[in-house]
């Protein structure tokens, strides 16, 4: 290094705005892309555990989403580290995770999780689509017939006894799949558990709490772009699928809204050294983020239009659109909110996300990007659908009926 | 109405099987032995016991927070049965409710016997220190609890001694009172504990829900165990169904405990603060003192086969791996949410002191009596239950007169 | 064909079994190893470094000696020791601030600007700091790659080839010693001046200190003053309830400092 | 009638039969329906204070004064420990002892003088002393050499901080743990239920429970006493340092036992709203710490080195 330079902008002085006392090194450097990569993570998990609801615990009324779901799932998961490439400064290093993993490291663990994850969702679709793979591998030629030819994986055995076994196998990966998403997000959320310097991460409830969210936030994902897309097929919609899934929505979300509420409640009781900036965080200066949209708009509202019976369409994708409106400011508000305060304990970070890419960390950490991430999932879910029939499977107004009466049945045998 | 009282009593004592009398002088010998040693406790005060100011509660505390939870489990009963309309359990959930009332009312005498000056309780309802003090909201909880089941109980008693079908109408209200309140009775004793800045162990808001998983898993598998006692000892028909259910049910439980106790244990062991001291205590000894250890280790090893049966369809179904696991769960539970929890609490103490706390014998003796008094409410109450719910016994009312004649 | 079919199986469980193994490896089990608690030191070569409150006066000579020694961009606003300013008022209010870091030392009696009397002043005076390099740092526990470590001398050190850039070490340092350096854009820290230690010399900001604030030397060698004041004065560290175990004591640490 | 006499009447019947016999004379029905001392009048405070007088006369054939001083206005107490001049000698501790009528067996110590490392010499621990106090665990209570100090060591005291954000007044169920407007946390001793709440609560391990009945020699009864202090305690009940109620509240404004004994003046005690006062001039010029800063219980009292 020769001169120094300049007025030289340090990483993170971009967005960050320092109020108070803050030590001199302390800048948000966690920002938009550790609030998307747990966001995209927890849609994951819930829309695998939505499709396993159907492939474990035998709900047969979500078997036109179940598929749907699978799919999604694994359109998220191919999503879900790329938020962790934009943030890093060092990208092309990645690799170096799995070279020299510290496995004491929340972050290097990672990838082992992933991968494990990643396989067990691959491995259950290609079970579930294997009939069909199999079908147009010997129909269809030219490109779209090699590339069905290739993911076959010269397997064309479509038999009674070896499609019983495919079920079998994908029901058995699909229960498998729900620890493995316990895992992958619960340790999501332990990578901020175990930061042990932000009082508002520092519970060993995180894991539990990011877990809960996850849940409802991929299942009111897959509600809301099953409604939409529906509708913009112009497709008939079982009315008893949809409410369902708003019945077990709605459950997981009264699980969420006691945890997050507990563990501030908890803080609040005990009201240590840090709880006084820490109500300043919640009741003023992230009180619009917190109290009205995460928890007023994201949870109560949805919780409400859920819980009043007889739930339509229009309610029902409204909720669930809080609803992932919600996690996402959940995501917000722990990563945002939880660095806003200074270790110091005496003063407040302000995070101003660029708009304009000014510079390459403006363009890294900005608004494009942001865009980006958070629109791809629904590109690969619209390359997938070209390819697997995953809107297909669908209720038939019988079939819907049919369901409907079974289940109207059994609360009647009770 | 005098005389159905009457019947009903004669039915708690009366019986036509020697067994019966010789349970009821057993439970009640216990019980001697343990006001003998109250007493004591009580005259010379509680130096008798090896609690000291280093650890200030112990071992009746301990069975305090185990009994709290089983008194909530009965709301794993109540869920299905009312919520889900199962019907099987629906005909049992009355013998669950039973369960959870002996349970608070064990937990009321223990905390009872563990005060310095049990006499002066009622200075809590003349000055409570509400809502600070989670004692009070405690106390109100406990007694709120046991009015609900009460509640529960005798009206379905009454309304069956009345040969009549109860109405869903007056029990909504309880069922919906008593789902978050079973929530809630935990919810307290847990912020009892974590509420408390000076005892990092408890310190953590995952108290609270690892109180509630570890309850939904150590109660029903008590109930699994009690009813298929009810079911040899009298006519009382408690079906399979019933009780595979709810074995299902504790795996799911037992599921989530876990992975708390994990997320705790990773959580605490990774931070390595100095607040990691009592759990080193626990799983690896402090400074030489490790008479927890092996009790910590037993548990975690209880609990983890437990849940394997349990998780396994066909060990579940078969009723002596079945029971095997409910005593391993509930052995597990009870360590390491009573004296896995409340010890280490104390355990290094606030200012670094070690103090090795075991329960002497007066207070095991105590804590036996007080299980005892449990186990003879619930038999009476059983004894008395049963005929009504049989049908055996009726209240002579004009209209059940008519239909006699 | 299905045989190839449970081939491929086989394969994937393998495959899966072995990603997850060397995730439960059984150390993982023991905590001194979780902790990345390295071996105790008892008759080790350790550095550790002793700051004297009582006799800073805040002329900032160690930060500008620090930011030329180690190419730290003298204008960035990042350093890797820098002197906080304590003011309390008689109304028990403290005033805390560190402009630039104070590598221009502090130049007006305005803390953060606000002009304060100096009969309102109960107690003032100013705290070096800079990475406590500690002996269970909480910063090398959640490098994913192992791009930071300590040396066996008690050093922690980042490898600047290495890292990756998360930021994980930065978030879980509770002093905040750690940034992303301007430059080079990876995370960045005092290194006690290894270059210079292991040469023999002292470190740039010891040297550059006019007063005699601050001291460095090895913890168990008897000539050395370091050994000295932690024998025979009574000293504190920042934030011990975290554990960190660190190693830069000070003398007189009052409790309003953060 | 009042409710007092009306939950008299109605609960004579009912405890006549639970209370065992030799304890159910007049005085006993009087002391369990004793009122709350904060709910008290004036009068009530007398007759009470009468009865109590009694009671001890007969127990311990002396005339005890039970004072009830109020605050005095204006009054914040604080008190501040020189670490560096403490030499462990304990003679705090038993002057606590003597003055504040503490059980002698089994034995109470308000006071627990706590002996460290100094250095790193042999640790193992990294702490060994060298920031202090922070690691409690390597803290040894029970140290018994011919001669203190000790090469090598040094000393802390520890006594209740008299938290201006106590836990145990937020813990207690009864409200009979509570902070006065000079700052001190008192116990009423007939309003404790002995259910060690507090004793959990205090991160100072400061409160003490009398596990049996206490015993005091009646040649060493310190006759001066206070309601709230240091009169004769019953069985079950906790109690704890009040910064000698009797003495600093006392028209002679006399210090605590303790500052009064320490051989080296290690100890400080004053009105912290008093600019004039030895604690606040400790307070401006050493560098003060207080024990556990991080629970945000705020002590009124501080450690320092003057050395």
């Amino acid at each position: 290094m020769s001169e120094p330079i300049e007025g030289h902008l340090v990483h993170g002085a971009i967005w960050t705005i320092k109020e108070l006392y803050t030590y001199p090194n302390e800048y948000l450097y966690w920002t938009v892309h550790i609030v998307i990569y747990p966001f995209l993570t927890g849609l994951v998990a819930g829309a695998f555990v939505l499709s396993s609801l159907y492939h474990v615990f035998g709900k047969n009324e979500l078997r036109p989403v179940s598929k749907f779901a699978l799919v999604f799932s694994l359109a998220l998961l191919i999503m879900a580290p790329t938020p962790l490439l934009f943030h890093l400064t060092k990208p092309w290093r990645a690799l170096n995770t799995m070279l020299t993993p510290h496995f004491y490291s929340a972050i290097s663990a990672f990838i082992f999780v992933y991968l494990t994850y990643m396989s067990i969702v691959v491995a259950e679709v290609w079970f579930v689509f294997r009939p069909f793979i199999v079908q147009q591998a010997r129909e269809k030629t030219g490109y779209l017939g090699l590339l069905y030819k290739v993911l076959t994986l010269g397997s064309y055995d479509v038999s009674e006894r070896a499609l019983a076994l495919d079920h079998k196998i994908s029901k058995i990966l699909a229960a498998v799949g729900i620890p493995a998403a316990a895992l992958l997000h619960g340790y999501v959320g332990f990578i901020f558990g175990s930061v042990k310097t932000v009082p508002l991460w520092k519970t060993p409830l995180m894991p539990f709490i990011f877990l809960m969210s996850a849940v409802i936030s991929g299942l009111a994902i897959c509600i809301a772009t099953y409604i939409a897309v529906m509708t913009f097929k112009k497709t008939y919609i079982c009315l008893t699928t949809v409410r369902s899934m708003g019945k077990t929505l709605t459950l997981f979300l009264i699980i969420a809204f006691l945890l997050e509420s507990l563990d501030i409640v908890f803080h609040a009781y005990t009201a240590e050294e840090f709880w006084a900036i820490l109500s300043e965080i919640i009741f003023h200066r992230f009180s619009v983020n917190i109290l009205v949209l995460q928890w007023g708009l994201g949870m109560i509202v949805p919780l409400v239009l859920l819980l009043i019976p007889n739930a339509g369409l229009i309610r029902s994708f409204v909720a669930s659109c809080l609803v992932v409106f919600g996690v996402f400011m959940m995501r917000w508000d722990v990563v945002i909110g939880g660095q806003s305060m200074s270790r110091s304990l005496a003063g407040f970070m302000k995070f101003k996300m660029p708009i304009l890419p000014t510079s390459i960390d403006a363009f890294r950490e900005g608004l494009i990007v942001v865009i980006f991430l958070l629109v791809m999932p629904f590109v690969l879910l619209y390359v997938f659908n070209k390819v697997l029939p995953v809107f297909r499977d669908i209720f038939t107004e019988e079939e819907c009926e049919i369901h409907t009466k079974e289940i109207s049945r059994k609360e009647a045998h009770t | 109405m005098f005389d159905f009282i009457k019947d009903m009593l004669r039915q708690a004592f009366i019986s036509k099987k020697k067994e019966y009398y010789l349970w009821l002088g057993f439970l009640v010998f216990l019980i001697g032995l343990g006001a003998i040693s109250y007493f004591k406790q009580y005259t010379t005060g509680l130096i008798v016991t090896n609690l000291r100011d280093q650890v200030s509660w112990g071992f009746y505390i301990a069975n305090f927070t185990f009994l709290v939870g089983v008194a909530a489990a009965a709301v794993m009963l109540v869920i299905p049965a009312y919520i889900y309309h199962f019907k099987p359990i629906k005909e049992i959930v009355l013998f669950g409710e039973m369960v959870a009332i002996s349970a608070i009312v064990m937990c009321i005498m223990l905390v009872m016997i563990d005060m310095g000056k049990p006499l002066y309780a009622w200075h809590i309802m003349w000055t409570p220190n509400w809502p600070q003090s989670m004692l009070v909201w405690d106390v109100i909880v406990l007694n709120g609890y046991l009015m609900i089941n009460v509640a529960a109980v005798s009206y379905v008693l009454y309304k069956l001694a009345h040969n009549e079908e109860y109405s869903m109408k007056v029990m909504w209200p309880i069922v919906l009172l008593s789902i978050p309140w079973a929530i809630s009775i935990h919810t307290v004793t847990a912020f009892l504990y974590n509420g408390l800045v000076s005892r990092p162990f408890w310190n953590a808001s995952i108290i609270a829900p690892r109180f509630i998983a570890s309850a939904l898993c150590s109660g029903p598998a008590l109930m699994l165990l009690i009813f298929q006692i009810a079911r040899k000892v009298s006519r009382v028909d408690i079906s399979d169904v019933a009780i595979f259910k709810i074995a299902e049910l504790v795996a799911y439980t037992m599921a989530f405990n876990l992975y708390l106790y994990a997320a705790e244990l990773f959580k605490e062991f990774y931070s390595a603060s100095l607040h990691m001291a009592p759990m080193e205590y626990l799983f690896y000894g402090l400074h030489g003192h490790d008479n927890l250890v092996p009790f910590t280790w037993m548990a975690l090893f209880f609990n983890l086969t437990a849940f394997i049966v349990f998780l396994i369809p066909k060990t579940r179904r078969h009723f002596p791996t079945l029971n095997l696991a409910c005593i391993l769960v509930i052995v597990g539970v009870y360590i390491e949410k009573g004296m896995g929890l409340i010890f280490p609490g104390f355990i290094p103490g606030s200012l670094g002191e070690i103090y090795p706390y075991m329960p002497n014998a007066e207070e095991i003796k105590i804590t036996i009596g007080v299980w005892a008094c449990g186990a003879l409410l619930y038999t009476l109450m059983f004894k008395t239950a049963i005929p009504i719910y049989l049908g055996d016994l009726r209240m002579k009312t004009p209209k059940l007169e008519q239909i006699r004649k | 064909m299905s045989l190839s079919r449970r081939d491929f199986l086989r394969m994937g469980f393998l495959a899966v079994c072995g990603t997850v193994i060397p995730l439960g490896s059984l150390e993982i089990l023991k905590p001194e190893a979780m902790a990345s608690l390295v071996h105790p030191y008892s008759k080790r070569k350790r550095w550790a470094y002793v700051v004297d409150t009582t006799k800073c006066v805040g002329c900032g000579m160690c930060v500008k000696a620090c930011k030329l020694e180690n190419e730290i961009p003298f204008n960035a606003d990042v350093q890797r020791t820098w002197v906080e300013r304590y003011v309390q008022l008689n109304s028990g209010e403290v005033i805390i601030d560190s402009p630039r870091g104070a590598r221009y030392g502090y130049t007006s009696n305005d803390p953060q600007g606000r002009a304060v009397e100096q009969d309102e002043i109960a107690k003032g005076f100013f705290v070096p700091k800079l990475c406590n390099h500690c002996e269970k740092p909480s910063c090398v526990q959640v490098c994913p790659v192992g791009a930071t470590y300590a040396t066996p001398d008690g050093v922690v050190l980042v490898d600047r080839k290495w890292c990756i850039g998360c930021g994980y070490c930065i978030t879980n340092c509770p002093y905040f010693a750690r940034f992303f350096h301007p430059v080079v854009n990876t995370a960045d820290k005092c290194t006690f001046c290894y270059h210079r230690i292991t040469k023999g010399l002292n470190p740039a900001c010891v040297q550059a200190c006019p007063f005699g604030v601050r001291k460095f030397g090895k913890l168990n060698d008897p000539d050395s003053e370091v050994f000295k004041i932690i024998n025979t004065e009574r000293v504190a560290v920042l934030k011990p309830e975290f554990g960190n175990e660190p190693h830069v004591f000070y003398i007189g640490l009052d409790h309003i400092v953060r | 009638m009042d409710r007092r006499k009306f939950i008299k009447s109605m609960a004579v019947g009912a405890a006549a039969t639970a209370v065992p016999l030799n304890q159910s004379d007049a005085s006993f029905f009087d002391t369990f329906f004793q009122k709350y001392y904060r709910e008290m009048t004036k009068e009530e405070k007398e007759e009470v204070v009468q009865r109590l007088e009694a009671e001890y006369k007969a127990k311990y054939g002396k005339d005890i004064k039970v004072g009830t001083e109020e605050h005095i206005p204006g009054v914040l107490f604080g008190y501040a420990l020189d670490l560096s001049r403490c030499i462990g000698c304990r003679r705090c501790v038993y002057a606590c002892v003597t003055e504040n009528n503490q059980s002698r067996n089994p034995q109470i110590h308000y006071i627990q003088v706590l002996r460290f490392r100094r250095g790193t010499s042999e640790g193992e621990h990294w702490i060994a002393g060298a920031s202090g106090v922070s690691n409690l665990e390597e803290s040894v209570k029970y140290y018994d050499p011919p001669l203190v100090p000790q090469e090598e060591h040094f000393y802390m005291p520890v006594q209740c901080q008299q938290c201006e954000n106590p836990p145990c007044v937020k813990a207690c169920p009864t409200q009979a743990t509570y902070k006065t407007r000079d700052g001190i946390v008192v116990v009423d001793y007939n309003w404790c239920i002995g259910c060690r709440y507090c004793m959990a609560a205090c991160p100072y391990d400061a409160r003490k429970l009398n596990w049996a009945e206490p015993y005091i020699p009646k040649e060493q009864i310190n006759p001066v006493t206070h309601y709230l202090g240091n009169r004769p305690r019953m069985k079950g009940c906790v109690e704890k340092c009040f910064f000698c109620i009797q003495r600093v509240r006392a028209k002679e404004r006399r210090y605590p036992a303790c500052v009064e004994i320490c051989p080296v003046g290690a100890r400080k005690f004053g009105n912290l709203l008093d600019p004039s006062s030895e604690i606040r001039y400790i307070m401006a010029h050493e560098r003060v710490f207080r024990l556990k800063e991080e629970l945000n219980t705020s002590p009124k009292f501080f450690y320092f080195f003057s050395i």
